[in-house]
């Protein structure tokens, strides 16, 4: 008996095993027809001088574990974008090249990211894109700057990744001081149109580095406005079942206008508590709010985030090109395409748009072209995409959207809104 | 009669010499390891270092909880000390990597010592001090996650440098000095294994694991030898940490101390074979690139599989049905079970 | 070589522990700290009785579902001493249940604890039989890798099922209750309540049906249990099955709070091994005060720490419990 | 001559029960103490008094003229006083030459000397064809030796022996009985609780009668046997059973 038990549980092994060769044996297969050149070679040779057919993007997202939801969606806009420009003809300078999107689960871990990026590098990824996470974001960004291949991010929003002298990243998202200074600025102009007394500003973020970050940034800005913000709660997004009591310490404290910084989860658990305590600000506004600008959160809070603002970076709906994109998503996917999804879509749109001005496979001239990239956006932005010299997008910017009868619209800044701002 | 049985039995100590089995062993694997990353295509190098640091990570819960019995369930607060430590010295104070790995060490030892002696003053045994070792950790996490003073919930980057360097443990991608870095530091705790095995802290430990009263009784020293064990346990898992920070180039307080990486090393001990000298480096060897051969099997299945493409989850759940496999038909590990069934014969 | 270090006290304490003790002074010391607790956090808040009533209300009604969930943690470990590391995910396991019956049927969601709780004992059944039994006996460190990795498979199964996505079970328009001047949600009172009267219901059971005595026998002296003729894989079996069935509950009891993912019960995780070791491995009250203190501890480590995680309060009090009564709390001196 | 071994006054109570009461005796170099008393007399609380396992409540403990009152177990056994186990507590996983060549080390030897050490001892009671076996795997007799090697892997001067005849068959006392008589003659002192009134009689230079915690009688075992009261609280049957 015991000895079938062993038998059995080495045959399992062996064919562990025996799957492990074969595995890696198809990769090569896969890899085989164009990266000739770069199995025994460092990615960072030049291409081949002949013409190119294939040109392959590494799309690196949590496509397992609790952010799977929109890894999944992320990895989905990358590749809708890649069709669309195959679609349109490909790489026309390099003679119609088809974009392939080389898909990969960072699994949510930094380690597993870098890994997965060094290996689709080998694969002859001359870009990557990723990776929803600021953790995962700064181990990608260090093996792009050391294999010397562009690394576009699309959804990371932690300041310092760009922090590092680093030449091989950009970054479309506006990061998390951005946030917070632009929903600082837009409140102001905001309350200052409708003529709303502001002076006390309760805040509620959570406490990783996003809602930390975020968090410093509009108490800067709000400085400067001769705002004070008291109190200030932050709470772990990944152990909080309930919020109830922290807006009882923010009613107590009776401030104009509530800010919450946060994920989904707790989003959802701060509007419960805010229906719950009902701490009679004037506004309730969120900054990079998870939840207040996500198409179900309405329906999910059963109405109770009625008239909540929420400062965040967008897809930009009134833009025809966006919604006929998102239309598709939605059709081919299932689900109504997230921002996140967009910001995807926008960076393998990025790496295109430098290819074509390139006019070469090779990293090092695909980079110098990124970094001179001057794109009409898709996104709710202030303007073209362009990057300053750390890689972040100058005209990245998030944009004020606000739950109207049950659905989420774009109010501010006039350019992009489809609905004017409602005030109690 | 006694005076016959005297002769006729050979003293079995006279075999007992420096260059025994294990040391053998090792220098087997090392000779055969150090060409590994001239075979690997450049990106299975990753996986191999992989192995090498969930290896040491392994070898130090080992020690711990293997040879000494005292169930660990917060290994990440050592391995969460080295790196924090050592990434402190570096990024601030730009200090190598090789002083921080040692002051790294220092720092797990006696965070070690004190959680454990708290432990053991107030008789904690078996599943309480494996839940209290798993609060302290998590309690560093938290602490960690919200000092400012280092850095918060945002972590540390390893500042890159040019060119290649042995002394600041960093080298251009791809090289295959990472490797051998590891493989050295990997050595390094093997050896320590094996001396400790056979070392007379190493006997005491199994002594005070098979039966602490009994131990004690014959006059070993029981609570200095535990703590003993635990600072040479944690002293090990910093190892694991600074080199992981060196490799990655990146920590923060959630890889660094979180719950997922004390499970890691026990993970990984368990499925090669708790209190064995080879345990940990069998399991490291089988768990590692686990992951990554379950996502290649799925991103280019064989025709049987095909429907399992692309979807979520699959690779989790294969890991996961894996470990269990392992568990219920060797439930002693796989080197402990291989070992078990020679020394039968 | 591991199970060696298994704590006579935790067998010992298992038989005696199924009641409240006569013994009564860690409660007074436990009052004391409490009080203590109050105090500070009065002086924190400025003097604010709202949010303390609040802290109260908000802590209690928390704890009373944890107290659920670590109810099957504390039965499970008490008789196969296994720390259930899966419990977690059956809670989730039990939410999507309720979320699939209460949005594609249109159950009132309250009413799929009929269809939870028979499913997921049948799942926990199952479970225990091909596999926790195979490897009960071993080394801890076996079986507690097994739950894990059975966590890892329902968790990841339900996001191969289900997607990532936060998804919610729809009550309506939520109900204001008002609790001295504090305030509690409709679904946060019947997820107390139920969960309160579930644990009541089990701890009755456990005392006078002759499964309950067999479970208890079992717990306290497997041999003796065996000499005296009970089934003791049978009872593993059952109570491993009501270990799972607490958890199933709790998932459908919270269902309607919170944002359900695949990973949505990690949280009840933690918080349940906290409570098991606070109220005293195997102890089923126990395991219900325990939740509630646990659930505010958080609170008022909230209000006493107010930069850190809400489960820094939780982990100073489990310190603090593992050194001054490593027995648990709710157990007689030994 | 100093007793090697004085006790004074010694009493140890767990919450409100008295195990041990007032209990005041030493015993010389060299000489074989048995114990004796009904079962819950405090017998093996007095050993685990004297032994260092928990402090006395009160009272004293001289070992060597030296107050060792307090000292943990660990300690008096590496001065000497080294205390055995009724039941047999091997070292499970490492093999009978371990088991006692880790008490040697315990003692301070280096690892060849505890190994050389471990031969001889195991030669001499007898255990040498298991040296190189798991202990777990030696019968009950062999445990037994096992406990008594380990013990003099420590070179006492004291033994304390819990129950060392208990679990053998008649046949298998003798030897160890041999074996006890073979220790003492190098100069080691005994002292054995012990329930075999035969191995009592014909090994001990002395006997101490406890009873409910308290000293009933302490002498030869002559005058102990004839002690009206000792024969009323207990000895009776006893000896009536081992005169049969």
């Amino acid at each position: 008996m015991r000895t079938s038990q062993l038998a059995v549980g080495l045959a399992g092994l062996a064919l562990v095993l025996a799957a492990c060769s074969s595995g890696t044996d198809t990769e090569n297969d896969a890899a085989g027809e164009t990266a000739t050149e770069s199995a025994e070679e460092a990615s960072t040779e030049e291409a081949p001088a002949e013409s190119i057919d294939v040109i392959k993007i590494g799309s690196i997202h949590p496509l397992t574990g609790g952010l799977a939801g929109d890894g999944l969606q992320m990895d989905a806009g990358a590749k809708l974008a890649a069709d669309d420009i195959n679609a349109a003809g490909g790489i026309m300078c390099l003679d119609g090249a088809q974009l392939e999107i080389l898909s990969a689960d960072s699994t949510g871990t930094p380690e597993v990211g870098q890994s997965e990026a060094e290996r689709l590098i080998q694969e002859g990824a001359i870009a990557l894109v990723g990776p929803y996470q600021s953790a995962v974001a700064s181990n990608m960004a260090t093996v792009a700057e050391r294999n010397g291949v562009p690394f576009v991010i699309d959804v990371a929003v932690s300041d310092d990744i760009l922090d590092q002298g680093y030449t091989n990243t950009f970054r479309i998202q506006p990061n998390a001081s951005a946030m917070g200074s632009q929903g600082a600025l837009f409140l102001k102009e905001l309350t200052d149109a409708e003529g709303i007394e502001v002076s006390k500003i309760a805040m509620l973020h959570e406490q990783s580095a996003f809602g930390t970050s975020v968090y410093e940034a509009f108490n800067k800005a709000a400085a400067g406005y001769g705002w004070t913000v008291e109190p200030v709660i932050s709470y772990d997004a990944f152990g909080v079942t309930d919020l109830t009591t922290e807006m009882t310490t923010v009613k107590a404290a009776k401030p104009d206008v509530i800010v919450v910084t946060g994920y989904y989860g707790d989003g959802v658990l701060a509007t419960e508590a805010i229906s719950a305590v009902n701490p009679g600000a004037k506004l309730i506004y969120g900054i990079a709010q998870g939840a207040f600008d996500n198409p179900s959160y309405p329906g999910d809070v059963a109405g109770a985030g009625e008239g909540f603002f929420n400062v965040n970076y967008h897809l930009d709906v009134t833009n025809p090109t966006t919604l006929d994109i998102a239309n598709r998503f939605e059709t081919s996917y299932g689900e109504p395409m997230k921002t996140s999804a967009t910001h995807s879509y926008e960076a393998v749109r990025v790496i295109a748009n430098a290819l074509e001005q390139s006019c070469s496979g090779d990293p090092i001239a695909l980079r110098d072209a990124i970094a001179a990239t001057d794109l009409e956006s898709i996104l709710a932005t202030v303007g073209n995409i362009q990057f300053d010299e750390t890689g972040e997008n100058v005209n990245g910017s998030p944009i004020v959207m606000q739950v109207q009868d049950d659905a989420v619209v774009q109010v501010y800044p006039a350019n992009i809104a489809e609905a004017d701002p409602r005030f109690p | 009669m006694a005076d016959k049985l005297i002769q006729t039995i050979p003293s079995p100590i006279k075999s007992r010499r420096f260059f025994d089995g294990n040391m053998i062993a090792l220098l087997i694997i090392i000779m055969v390891a150090i060409p590994v990353p001239l075979l690997l295509q450049a990106g299975q190098e990753s996986v191999a270092i992989r192995i090498v640091i969930f290896a040491i990570l392994g070898l130090s819960w080992n020690i711990m909880s293997g040879f000494g019995g005292m169930f660990s369930f917060g290994h990440a607060a050592y391995f969460g000390l080295g790196a924090y430590t050592s990434s402190i010295l570096l990024v601030n104070f730009g200090i190598s990597p090789w002083i921080g790995m040692a002051a790294g060490m220092v720092v797990a030892a006696i965070y070690g010592v004190l959680v454990g002696w708290l432990c053991f003053r107030y008789k904690l045994k078996g599943t309480y001090f494996a839940l209290a070792t798993f609060a302290f950790a998590e309690m560093l996490r938290i602490l960690v996650q919200s000092a400012q003073a280092v850095n918060a919930s945002v972590g540390y980057n390893v500042p890159l440098i040019k060119g290649s360097s042995w002394w600041y443990m960093q080298f251009p991608a791809g090289s295959s000095n990472y490797f051998w870095l590891g493989l050295i530091l990997l050595a390094g705790c093997l050896l320590a294994t094996i001396l400790f095995a056979r070392s007379k802290t190493g006997k005491f430990a199994v002594a005070i694991r098979e039966d602490e009263g009994a131990a004690s009784s014959i006059g070993i020293p029981v609570l200095r030898y535990k703590l003993t064990v635990i600072s040479i346990s944690a002293a090990m898992g910093a190892v694991a940490g600074v080199f992981y920070t060196q490799f990655y180039l990146f920590i923060d307080p959630d890889l660094a101390f979180g719950a997922y990486r004390s499970i890691e090393a026990i993970l990984i001990p368990v499925v090669g074979g708790i209190g064995t000298i080879w345990g940990p480096l069998v399991g490291s060897l089988l768990l590692a690139p686990l992951n990554d051969i379950t996502a290649a099997i799925l991103r280019n299945p064989p025709p049987f599989l095909d429907f399992m493409q692309g979807q979520s989850g699959l690779d989790v759940m294969l890991y996961a049905v894996l470990i269990i496999v392992v568990i219920l038909f060797l439930p002693k590990g796989v080197f402990g079970t291989i070992k078990d069934k020679v020394k039968r014969r | 070589m591991v199970s060696t270090q298994t704590t006579a006290s935790a067998d010992s304490a298992v038989s005696r522990g199924w009641q409240l003790p006569p013994n009564a002074k860690p409660i007074l010391v436990a009052i004391a700290i409490a009080i203590l607790v109050f105090f500070l956090a009065y002086l924190r808040t400025d003097g604010s009785s709202l949010i303390l009533t609040q802290a109260l209300v908000t802590g209690l009604m928390a704890g009373g579902v944890y107290g659920l969930v670590a109810l099957g943690l504390t039965l499970i470990f008490g008789v196969l001493h296994v720390i259930n590391f899966a419990q977690g995910a059956l809670v989730t396991l039990g939410m999507y249940v309720t979320y699939v019956v209460a949005n594609d049927l249109g159950w009132n969601p309250y009413l799929t604890l009929f269809i939870s709780i028979p499913l997921l004992f049948a799942f926990g059944a199952l479970v225990q039989k091909i596999m926790i039994n195979r490897s009960m006996g071993e080394e801890h460190a076996n079986t507690l890798l097994l739950t894990l990795a059975l966590g890892l498979l329902i968790e990841n199964a339900l996001l191969l099922t289900f997607g990532g996505n936060p998804q919610s079970v729809r009550t309506g328009q939520e109900t204001v209750y008002n609790i001295f001047g504090a305030v509690a949600t409709q679904s946060r009172l019947i997820a107390f309540g139920g969960a309160l009267i579930l644990a009541l219901l089990l701890f009755f059971m456990l005392q006078r049906t002759s499964i309950g005595t067999a479970i208890r026998a079992v717990a306290s002296n497997p041999t003796g249990a065996r000499l005296v003729g009970v089934n003791t894989s049978r009872i593993y079996v059952i109570t491993f099955a009501i270990g799972a069935a607490c958890a199933g509950a709790a998932g459908t009891l919270v269902a309607p709070i919170v944002s359900i993912t695949p990973v949505a019960g990690e949280v009840f995780n933690i918080t349940a091994f906290v409570i098991v070791v606070l109220g005293g491995l195997g102890k089923v009250l126990g395991a219900l005060f325990g939740g509630l203190i646990v659930g505010l501890a958080e609170q008022f480590g909230g209000i006493l720490f107010p930069d850190q995680s809400n489960l820094l309060g939780v982990f100073i009090v489990f310190v603090l419990i593992l050194f001054l009564r490593p027995q648990g709390l709710f157990s007689s001196n030994s | 001559m100093n007793p090697i071994v004085s006790v004074e006054h010694l009493s140890k109570s767990f919450g409100g029960l008295r195990a041990v009461h007032d209990v005041t005796f030493s015993v010389e170099q060299g000489i074989v103490l048995g114990i004796i008393g009904p079962n819950g007399a405090g017998k093996t609380t007095l050993f685990n008094c004297m032994a260092g396992l928990f402090p006395p409540t009160s009272g004293t403990v001289h070992y060597e003229g030296v107050d060792v009152t307090g000292w943990s177990d660990a300690q008096l056994a590496r001065a000497g006083m080294v205390r055995t186990f009724q039941l047999m507590r091997p070292f499970g996983s490492m093999t009978v030459l371990d088991n006692v060549a880790v008490a040697a080390a315990a003692r301070g030897a280096n690892e060849r000397e505890s190994l050389q050490q471990a031969w001889e001892i195991l030669q001499q009671v007898g255990l040498d064809h298991y040296a190189t076996r798991t202990s777990k795997d030696l019968p009950t007799a062999g445990l037994k030796r096992l406990e008594l090697a380990r013990a003099m892997a420590l070179q006492p001067k004291v033994l304390l022996l819990d129950e060392v005849l208990a679990g053998l068959v008649p046949t298998e006392r003798q030897p160890v009985i041999e074996l006890l008589l073979s220790i003492r003659d190098n100069g080691v002192t005994l002292l054995f609780v012990e329930h075999v009134m035969q191995a009592v009689m014909a090994l001990s230079d002395k006997v101490l009668v406890l009873n409910h915690g308290e000293m009933l009688a302490y002498g030869t075992p002559n005058e102990v046997v004839n002690n009206p009261e000792v024969v009323e609280a207990y000895l009776g049957d006893e000896v009536r059973n081992a005169d049969s």
